[in-house]
Parts: C-alpha cells; sequence; structure tokens
C-alpha cells in the first residue's frame, strides 16, 4: 500500500496548540457519549410514552402517537438534523430566533440531542407498542379485574412486562444511538466523526484516525450491548420464557 | 435567511429524479441482496457447526457496532486492496449497503425461523422431510411470512439511509438536492424538498407494509 | 511505462478526483457536471496523457472526493489526478506527490459588511464559523492579532453550510480561503452585504494531487502544467474563471490573480506552504 | 347479586351476545356452558365491565355496570375473576401477585396485604409456594394462586372463566376442589366450565348459550336430565360422549 | 413392529428416560399414559428418530432407529405420527399440507398426491375444506387433516401424542371416532392419550410411565380393574376424579 503509516500520530502534538491528537479524540468521545446518553434518555422516556399511548383504548391517543412516530421515523436523520438546525429557529419569533441561534448554551448539542432523542423515541415507541401488543390481552383484562385503574395496569403489569420483551431491540436501539450520534459533526457538535475530520486534515494520517475512531465507536456500542445484556439478566424472572413476536 | 423562494424546487427535478433512481436501485439491490444472504449468514448462525455459527455471529456484530457512514468508508477504501483494481464509488456503495445490510437482515431471519414452532419441525421430520428440504418448504417460508413487515421496516432503514452515501461522493437523491441547493445558493429550500420526498416514500412504504402485512399474515 | 501510466494504459481509462464546491477550481455547474479551472488544467494533463500513451480514445472518469478520503482514494489507486483544491503541505507530501502550484490562496474572513468587523481584534466572545475538518480556527488563534482573543467557535459540514451561519447570523465572520469565500458571496442571494476583510492568516498553495513514487507520471504531469505555464495558456484559463462570468449565475467573482502567484508561473514550483508562510 | 337484563353486544355487524337474560342470587352458584364461540366468555366479561355492551343492563349489588358515570376500577375490585389461562403476573411473585391490588386498589399496607396473601395461601395449599415466581409452578398451581389473588380483595362474587380448560387433566382435581369449597362457603359464583361433574355438584343453574343467546337456563337437575331444546341435547352428547 | 428395548436418556444430569422397555406388535394398540413430565413425549419421539436416546435398542419393523447407518428420513415416512398442537404447515392451505411430503419424499406426482389427498379428506369428513387454510379451521378439524396427512404417505404403523389434550371439549369426539375407526382397521398405534374411554375401548395393552421409568405395562383390562402400583392407583384417581 501506497501509504505512509505514522501509529505514534495520537500522541504527537496538534500543528497549532499544545494539545495532542489523542486529546482531540477523548474530546470528541466525551461529545458522543454526551450527546448520545442525553438522546436515549429523552429517547426511552419519549418513546415508552407514546408507545404505551399507541395501545390505549383511546382513538385520539393512538392517532397522536401514530402521527408522532411516522413524523420522526420517515425522513433521514441527517435531514432532520438539518432542519432542527436551520429550519426550525427561523419560524420563531425574531429574539427567540436570535436567542436560539446566538446565545443558547451549548446550542449545538441541545440540537443534536434533541433531534437524535425524538427520532430514536420513535422507534422506541414502535417497539414498545409491539412488545405490549405481544402479551396476552389476559393480562390487561387481570389487572384491570382486580381493580387497578388503566394507568395502573400499565405501570404495575403491562410495562415491566413489554420492556422485559423488547430488551433485544432496544439493545439495538441503544447501539444505533451512539453510532447515530456521528451524524451531529453536520452541524458542529465537536464529537468524535468532527474530531476525526479535524485530526485527519491536520495530520495528513487519515487511515489511523479513522481506525482509531472506528475502534472507539465500536467499544461504545458493545459496552452499550453488554450493558444491556447485564440488565437483561438482571430483571429476568425465573420460569419466565419470554414471549415475544 | 428570512423569506424562502421555492422557485429552486423546478429546476432541480430532473436531478431529483436521477439521484432518486440511483437511490431506489441501490435500495433494491441492497434488499434483495441482503436477505439472501443475510439468510444465509442466519443458517450459518443456527448452524451446529460451532466455528460457522461463530464466524458469522462476529460478522454480524461487528457490522451491526460501527456506524455505517465509516462502513461506507472503509469498504470503499479496501475493496480497491481486494479486487486489485479500484472500483466506482456507485459500485462499492452497492457492495457496501449489501454486506453492511445482510447483518441485520440476518438478525431478523434468525429471530423469523426461531418464531417458528419448534414442533413444525418435527412434524416435517416425521413427515420423512430431510433437514435441508423441512428448511425450504417448512420453516423458511413462515419465517418469511411472520418477518415481511420486520424486513420491509428495515428496508425503509435502509432507504433513508443511502442519504449516507455522500461520504464517498455517489450521487443520490440528498446529494442532487444539496448541489442544487448550492447551486441557486438555496440549501434550506432543497433539504426541505427531500425532507418532504423522503417522508412520501417512506410514509407510503409503511402504509404499503400495513397492508400487505393483513394480507400475507398467516391466517393462525 | 510502470505506475500509474501503465494502469491507465491497461485499464483504458483515468480516473478524475473532484470537488463539488470548491469554487472556482472545482465544483458542479447548474448540469451537475464538474466544472472549474482546475477541472480545466486537468483535462491539459490528459491530454497530455493521451499523446503519451497514444491513446485518443482514453476514457475519462470522474470520481467526486472530499477532505477527508481524498488522499486514501489517491493512495489506493481509485483516483490518478485530484483536480480540486487541495492545499500542499509537507503533512501531504509524506502521502501523494503534487503538480507545481497553480494557485495561491489567502486564507482570510468573510463578514457582513453591516457589522462593521475589519480585524481579527474585533471578534473577541463573537461566534466565528469555519467548516469542519479545516484548521481556520487554530490559525486565528496562531496569529498574533487573535492571540488572547476568546472566539467562540461554530462549524459547519461544508462551505456552504459555513456560510450559512454567517448568512442566518449565527456567526459574524467566516474564516475560510479567499478564493472560497468569494465564490460564496457572488453566489448568495445579496453579495453586496458581505465583504472578506482581515488579516492573512495564511497563504497556501493549492496544486492538483497524484500518487506518490511515480517519477514517470509526475514528470509527465509537471511537464504539461508548466507548458501551460510558459505557453501562457495558464492566464487564459484564469482569466476564464476568476475574472468572468462563470455558471451557475453567470456572474464574474472579478478575483486578480495574486503577485505570489504570477511569481509561481515565472518560477513553477512544488514547495509546500511552509515555505511560504515563513516566520 | 347479579342482574343481566336483555343484553345484546355487537362487534361491526356480527351479534355476540342477543338479548340475554338471567341473573344469579347471593350465595347461588350458576354454571355457563356452550360451544365455542357462543359468546360465553363475553357475557362474562361484560359482568364487570372488562367488555362494553351495546344494548340492555346488568347491575351487580346494585350497581350498573354500563352506567357512564359508574366507578368501574371500584366495581371490579369487589368482583373475583378468574381466567382460562390464569393470568399470573409472571414478573412478580406468587405474594406479590397477591398482595398488588391490595395495595394499589384497596390501601391496605404492604404487611396486611402479605399477611392476608399467605392466610389466602395457606387455603389453597400453597404456602411454602409465597416466593416462587408463577413461571415455576404448575398449571394446578397457577390457577390456585389466581384464585387466592382474587380471594384477597374480599370480593362479593366471583367469576369463573373455564378455570380448569388450559390444565392437564391431572391438574383439574385440584382446582375443582377449591372451588367446590368456595361455593359450598356460600360464594356467589358464575362460572363457565365444561366440568359437568363439577356444575352437578354445586350448580344451582345452568346456563347454556349458542350462538350469543341464552337458549337455556334451567335448574341443575332438569338440564343434564332432560334438556328442553334440541341444541343443549346436542352439546350435551358432544362432550359427554368419550 | 416397534420394540423399545431399555431405553435410556439424559438431558444433561436429569434422567428422562430410565431403562424403558415395551413392544407394539402389528396391529395392536397400545396407549402411553402417565403424569405431566413423566417422559412420553420423549418416548414416543424417540420411536422415530426426532429425540436421540442415550442407552438401549429401539427397532421398527425390524429397523434399528438408534443405528447412525439407519436412513432416518426414509424410515420416519413409514412411521405417521400426530402432535398435541396439530403442527400443520400454516402457510400451505390443506390439501397442500396432505401432498407435501407424499411429492417430495415419496416421489409422488402431484396429482397421484391430490387424488390420494382428496381419498383420505373424504374418509376424515373433511374434503369440502380442501382448499381451507390451516387457521380457518376449528381445532378438531386440523387434527384430523394431521392424521389424513400421516396416512397419506401409507405409514405402517402410527404415533400419537396426546392428540386431544389441545382441544375443546366438544371437539374430542370427532377425533376420537376417526382414531377408533383406524384401530378397528388394523392399523398399529402408539398413542399417548389421558382419553382413558379410548383406551378401553381399543388398546390391547397400556403402559403407565413416571419419571422416566415404565411403572406398568398391562392387558387394558388388568390396569384399570387393578393398578398393581400404588402410583398408577393414585394417577388413575386424580384423572378420573371429576
Ligand atoms: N375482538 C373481537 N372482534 C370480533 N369478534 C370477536 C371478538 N372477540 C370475540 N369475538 C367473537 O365473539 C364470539 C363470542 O366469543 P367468546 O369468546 O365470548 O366465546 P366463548 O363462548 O367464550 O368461546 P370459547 O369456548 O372458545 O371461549 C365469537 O364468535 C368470537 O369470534
Ligand atoms: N430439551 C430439554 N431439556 C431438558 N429437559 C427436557 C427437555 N425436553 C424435555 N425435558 C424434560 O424431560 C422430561 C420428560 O418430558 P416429556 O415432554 O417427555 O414429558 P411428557 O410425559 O410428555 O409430559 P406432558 O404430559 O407434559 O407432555 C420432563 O421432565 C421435561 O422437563
Ligand atoms: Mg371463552
Ligand atoms: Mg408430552
Amino acid at each position: 500500500m501506497n501509504y505512509h503509516w505514522n501509529w505514534g500520530i495520537f500522541l504527537e502534538p496538534v500543528k497549532s496548540g499544545d494539545e495532542t491528537y489523542l486529546d482531540w479524540l477523548i474530546t470528541g468521545l466525551g461529545w458522543t457519549l454526551a450527546v448520545s446518553l442525553t438522546a436515549w434518555l429523552l429517547a426511552l422516556t419519549i418513546g415508552i410514552a407514546v408507545g404505551a399511548l399507541r395501545t390505549t383504548p383511546s382513538r385520539l391517543l393512538v392517532g397522536l402517537g401514530n402521527v408522532w412516530v411516522e413524523l420522526f421515523r420517515n425522513v433521514p436523520l441527517l435531514v432532520q438534523m438539518f432542519l432542527w438546525f436551520f429550519v426550525v429557529p427561523e419560524f420563531l419569533p425574531r429574539d427567540w430566533s436570535l436567542w436560539v441561534k446566538q446565545e443558547m448554551p451549548a446550542k449545538e448539542f441541545v440540537t443534536a440531542a434533541i433531534c437524535l432523542g425524538l427520532f430514536t423515541s420513535a422507534r422506541i415507541a414502535e417497539q414498545v407498542r409491539a412488545g405490549v401488543g405481544s402479551l396476552p390481552r389476559g393480562q390487561r383484562d387481570a389487572a384491570l379485574a382486580l381493580g387497578l385503574t388503566l394507568p395502573q395496569a400499565y405501570r404495575q403489569v403491562i410495562l415491566p412486562q413489554a420492556l422485559r420483551i423488547v430488551i433485544p431491540p432496544l439493545t439495538s436501539e441503544f447501539m444505533n444511538v451512539f453510532k447515530n450520534s456521528s451524524v451531529a459533526f453536520a452541524i458542529g457538535v465537536l464529537e468524535l466523526t468532527f474530531q476525526a475530520r479535524q485530526m485527519q486534515e491536520d495530520s495528513e494520517q487519515g487511515i489511523e484516525t479513522y481506525l482509531a475512531v472506528t475502534l472507539l465507536y465500536f467499544i461504545c456500542a458493545f459496552t452499550a450491548n453488554r450493558g444491556m445484556a447485564w440488565i437483561e439478566a438482571r430483571t429476568r424472572v425465573p420460569g419466565l420464557i419470554a414471549r415475544s413476536g | 435567511m428570512g423569506e424562502f423562494d421555492f422557485s429552486v424546487w423546478g429546476p432541480s427535478l430532473p436531478f431529483i429524479r436521477d439521484g432518486l433512481l440511483f437511490t431506489l436501485r441501490l435500495t433494491l439491490v441492497a434488499m434483495s441482496g441482503g436477505i439472501v444472504i443475510g439468510t444465509l449468514l442466519a443458517l450459518a448462525r443456527l448452524s451446529p457447526i460451532v466455528p460457522l455459527a461463530r464466524l458469522a455471529g462476529a460478522y454480524v456484530d461487528l457490522m451491526r457496532s460501527i456506524p455505517l457512514v465509516l462502513v461506507i468508508l472503509w469498504f470503499f477504501l479496501v475493496i480497491p486492496y481486494i479486487t486489485g483494481s479500484p472500483v466506482g464509488a456507485e459500485t462499492s456503495a452497492i457492495i457496501t449497503f449489501t454486506a453492511f445490510e445482510a447483518a441485520f437482515y440476518c438478525e431478523i431471519m434468525r429471530s423469523g425461523i426461531q418464531s417458528v414452532p419448534r414442533g413444525q419441525l418435527n412434524a416435517a421430520h416425521a413427515l420423512g422431510l430431510g433437514r435441508a428440504q423441512s428448511m425450504i418448504h417448512v420453516i423458511l417460508p413462515q419465517a418469511l411470512r411472520n418477518m415481511l413487515p420486520v424486513l420491509l421496516t428495515q428496508t425503509i432503514v435502509l432507504f433513508q439511509d443511502t442519504s449516507l452515501v455522500y461520504a464517498i461522493g455517489a450521487k443520490d437523491m440528498l446529494k442532487a438536492a444539496d448541489v442544487v441547493g448550492k447551486n441557486y445558493n438555496r440549501p434550506v429550500e432543497m433539504i426541505v424538498l427531500s425532507a418532504l420526498i423522503y417522508f412520501a416514500i417512506c410514509f407510503s412504504l409503511s402504509l404499503a407494509v400495513k397492508q400487505l402485512q393483513k394480507r400475507v399474515a398467516i391466517i393462525r | 511505462d510502470s505506475g500509474t501510466l501503465k494502469k491507465v494504459r491497461d485499464s483504458g481509462s483515468i480516473t478524475l478526483g473532484i470537488r463539488e464546491s470548491s469554487y472556482p477550481l472545482s465544483y458542479l455547474d447548474d448540469k451537475q457536471q464538474p466544472v472549474g479551472y482546475h477541472i480545466d488544467v486537468c483535462k491539459h494533463i490528459v491530454d497530455a496523457v493521451k499523446a503519451r500513451l497514444k491513446l485518443p480514445a482514453l476514457k475519462v472518469h470522474h470520481q467526486a472526493v472530499t477532505s477527508q478520503n481524498r488522499i486514501p482514494l489517491v493512495a489506493n489507486g481509485t483516483v490518478d489526478l485530484e483536480c480540486g483544491s487541495t492545499t500542499n503541505n509537507e503533512a501531504r507530501q509524506k502521502q501523494v506527490a503534487f503538480a507545481p502550484t497553480t494557485f495561491v490562496t489567502n486564507v482570510r474572513m468573510a463578514v457582513k459588511k453591516a457589522s462593521g468587523i475589519q480585524s481579527l481584534s474585533q471578534l473577541g466572545g463573537k461566534p466565528v464559523a469555519t467548516t469542519t475538518g479545516t484548521t481556520s480556527v487554530q490559525l486565528m488563534r496562531a496569529h498574533e492579532k487573535g492571540k488572547g482573543i476568546d472566539f467562540k467557535e461554530v462549524y459547519g459540514k461544508d462551505h456552504a453550510d459555513a456560510f450559512l451561519m454567517l448568512e442566518t447570523d449565527r456567526a459574524v465572520a467566516f474564516v475560510m480561503d479567499d478564493n472560497l469565500l468569494a465564490g460564496l458571496i457572488v453566489s448568495s442571494k445579496s453579495p453586496a452585504d458581505y465583504a472578506i476583510v482581515g488579516e492573512v492568516l495564511n497563504v497556501e498553495p493549492i496544486a492538483i494531487m497524484l500518487r506518490k513514487d511515480d517519477p514517470a507520471f509526475k514528470k509527465l504531469v509537471d511537464e504539461a502544467v508548466t507548458g501551460l505555464m510558459k505557453s501562457g495558456e495558464l492566464d487564459k484559463l484564469y482569466a476564464r474563471w476568476f475574472m468572468s462570468p462563470i455558471p451557475p449565475k453567470n456572474v464574474s467573482m472579478n478575483f486578480p490573480m495574486s503577485e505570489q502567484l504570477k511569481a509561481l508561473i515565472k518560477a513553477p514550483s512544488d514547495a509546500p506552504a511552509e515555505s511560504f508562510n515563513k516566520k | 347479586m347479579i342482574e343481566i337484563r336483555n343484553v345484546s353486544k355487537w362487534y361491526g355487524h356480527t351479534q355476540v351476545l342477543a338479548n340475554a337474560s338471567t341473573h344469579v342470587a347471593k350465595g347461588e352458584v350458576v354454571v355457563v356452558c356452550g360451544p365455542s364461540g357462543s359468546g360465553k366468555s363475553t357475557l362474562i366479561k361484560c359482568v364487570n365491565g372488562l367488555e362494553a355492551f351495546t344494548q340492555g343492563t346488568i347491575t351487580v349489588d346494585g350497581i350498573s355496570v354500563g352506567d357512564p358515570k359508574t366507578d368501574l376500577p371500584k366495581l371490579r375490585a369487589r368482583v373475583g375473576m378468574v381466567f382460562q389461562h390464569f393470568e399470573l403476573f409472571p414478573h412478580m411473585n406468587v405474594l406479590q401477585n397477591l398482595a398488588l391490588a391490595q395495595v394499589k386498589v384497596l390501601g391496605r399496607s404492604q404487611e396486611e396485604a402479605a399477611t392476608r396473601g399467605e392466610a389466602l395461601l395457606d387455603r389453597v395449599g400453597l404456602r411454602a409456594h409465597a416466593a416462587k415466581f408463577p413461571g415455576q409452578l404448575s398449571g394446578g398451581q397457577q390457577q390456585r394462586v389466581a384464585i387466592a389473588r382474587a380471594l384477597a380483595m374480599d370480593p362479593i362474587c366471583m367469576l369463573f372463566d373455564e378455570p380448569t380448560s388450559a390444565l392437564d387433566p391431572e391438574m383439574i382435581g385440584e382446582v375443582l376442589d377449591v372451588m367446590v369449597e368456595l361455593a359450598q362457603e356460600g360464594m356467589t359464583m358464575m362460572c363457565v366450565t365444561h366440568e359437568m361433574g363439577f356444575a352437578r355438584r354445586v350448580a344451582r343453574r345452568v346456563v347454556f348459550m349458542d350462538h350469543g343467546e341464552i337458549v337455556e337456563d334451567a335448574p341443575t337437575g332438569a338440564f343434564f336430565d332432560a334438556p328442553a331444546s334440541a341444541r343443549a341435547k346436542a352439546f350435551l352428547s358432544r362432550i359427554l360422549h368419550h
């Protein structure tokens, strides 16, 4: 290969500044984690709520839930990111718009986390709905027959089971959040992909840079996977074979 | 930017159409190739031959743990070293997407195969059907039907993911829109247009999936 | 023949790497075809290749490249000649080779005239836009006038996005190569609102890029480019792309040739950026 | 106690209950039987409002179930129900299953609920299994827990929907024993079941349904000895045949 | 016809078959019963090699099932099997279910297979349902199709694993009728079932299993009138109790 390898590059100082390239990557990893985890919390909260709404007897709530899901899952994340950053503020009143564009603290981070969170929430909502749907209808009946109200039935009986069932797809989704967070560079979040571009431009050691970044993403996704496996094992119910499908 | 000017939509349409055709072609090829290879991978993962199962599992896990953009980039950089000669961005995109999506279709088919009650395999064997015959005539048709909605949902995701080929300079719909947006300096208008097109296509597809689900669902 | 020339002869085709929005060096016109100053320079090089190999029917492919993948793509043989807007610097010379410098850019900043900003020193506490993967902000920090000034950096994923930041008031200045700034300004909605101002942060020689360690091909390319310079053809190409109306909007950039480039046309060189910016 | 008057129900265009009327007096046991799909489950679920009905009225202890002003959760808490597939909550252990509604609905303390739960587990012979999860019990044991769970709410009457039909034959006996005991203690019960031995032993009346209609509503003896309708006769011969 | 000699099987450390021996002569009907988990299904699945066993020998029509050289698919094609949950192929219609193995295993033509299939559907009273999918049939109908599917292979003997225990009570009769008829025509049958009425009517012998052991293997009359073991006695009293 006609390529000049330099694995020591990570410890070399950047062209103008006293940091090393490794420092850049570590900063990037920090922002990647921050965006991903914030988005994940947002996505879980909204996704579970919207997913549950879509299984209620109320047509209105089901309809609202459906609109939410279709809206956020049918446009590529990259495009949504752009819309949130460049288009949405233009529809705010001028003062707010200027505040969002100039004053809002960590505006790229906030925008990216919200955008990724809502995008992911639609997918989680879909999985939660499927999870609730896969429970025997009798479970809901049994909870109601004991005098629990519908919200109590969801809280105590339906969701605890549905969430256990959907842990495997949620695991993939959690891994996806880390991977998808790479799109946040498009609006200037200083995360891993961003730092990788910066580093490869500055150091001209593109292949080493991208190998390192690929490895870091892999580690994030893999850790997410193990974390979910741990949760799955912790919440496993003796004698219960997951009824899925 | 204040006022929007949607008149750029008109002149952009021929380019959008060309980009869309590429996007659709990429989606179709990657879907069919991905489902075939994914099914083979799923069979490998479920096979009693441990090294084969491990190998397939490792491939799937690797693909699922790396952002697609990076996979696209890597394939583009690495394929010339494997094939000995450089390939165009479009060919590379098609190979990458097929290989990448195969990992996802594999997981879907695997759970599809596992969703077929074990008794079905017993029944097929009890009738004297061999392993391969049971798989082909009894298990896979059911797995495919059970998983059809999920397979198609994944295809919708694939369709959206094709927007990431910008990383290797292939010209899909989003890229076409982007270039027009730059030429006329109307990037926002073009992004809005592509958002609408993506939404229209994906939403109709997901409606179609729901319809199909009702039609092909196995009556139980 | 060996190296690139052999490869081109064997495959009967040559692949040019192009950029999609490096005005006016290499970009897509309203038919989405690659055009620009460097594209034209490359056409001449390709003609030289055709003549050398006696292959008048040589097929020419275009491969869009980005600043992320251009060097690996040249290294792995996907792209034979990169006709974009690549700065020739020492680090890159470890990976690739460059043709003699055909353009020199100065890193400066674009601002809205109404802001009254004229110098780096006025940017304290203000948001400054640049493009992801470029090192303009580091240059600002390194510049003596920029020392001790606290910029807020905002990043666009490409030049157009970064310019959009300036346009939508997310940033008060956009720091970038001056030819790119000029290109973005002329194609903007109201070109009269913007100006390129301030100190020159860096001088960068821009050149066509090819594979390293391929002396035969490098020689051919060098001869073709110096030939253009000697014959005065390059001046014509410059005038065609920088001083007269160009697609897509058919307006002229009015960007006269710099003294540095004039000097380089008289004495062609592939020296890296570092030799221009000795402190 | 339970009054069902002219109840009809449609799913779209198909009628699943057709003008059904019957009643269960306090302390009485009534068995409902009939072919599959005849509307037995639907009828019994209408009694505690798990299914809405289109026409007619149902009252339980004087409270109208169909009235939109009725506090259904409160009513349901007073009516015990046992399902064909047990429907224990698989993510809670046996004692938690028994305690949940006592705490959340009746507002009992955890200790109170546990004490009451343990007493009932004793009664159904499962005290030793309090800490197990439903998936670790046999079907017969699960159904006995389900009965205990319903009893823990101190219901004024009990509804059973084919409580033994998902059980292995050798476990049917243990569940029926508990039900017979309950009946003998004077619990008001409405049972959908095909266990005709059970019906003969404890039911005051048998209600026979077909196609959503109550075809026959007769004292137990009369029903078995001389069913009035041809449909009931045919049904009995089918299920007693083997 | 079927010879089971000293068969044992372990899953890891748990023994599920313990030195089981019995046989079914040509034209004989043998019923296997016993508590849940006693190994009945495992035993019957060993007969056509659906489950491997650890020790002992089983021969069917003189062919050793455990022998690695035996062509199992070929052997299985000659042994009919009917499952508790029918296991019709839900993506094929009734006639296709009947034809599949005839075509793929016996190499019959589609027409031949269809003709044979229709004849058998006639026999189980379901000719009119040939074009329906399994999901459109009642449980009893599905099980009759499953029997027809097994018969379409012209088996030399039939294995039944609780063929009626997933059925609604009113449908059990129609399936048992078909089985009784088969028995009376002289089919060799090994049936796991708790339908003691059926056993009394057609079984030559009853095999009683518990904990993987064959505890009793007695002529039908003797088994019911005076079970030799306490375990069998207790079991019979549990399932005949109601
Ligand atoms: N959600 C529904 N939508 C449409 N029809 C329904 C629905 N639920 C039940 N039915 C129909 O209502 C009728 C009565 O059903 P129900 O479950 O009450 O019968 P059942 O007598 O309890 O039968 P089984 O003995 O099988 O439990 C059936 O024909 C059934 O198909
Ligand atoms: N794959 C397996 N791994 C471990 N143990 C198993 C497995 N399959 C069955 N067993 C155990 O083997 C024993 C015998 O099972 P089998 O299904 O043969 O019983 P059975 O008599 O048919 O019971 P049932 O009446 O419930 O059908 C049971 O204790 C069961 O738990
Ligand atoms: Mg019912
Ligand atoms: Mg069994």
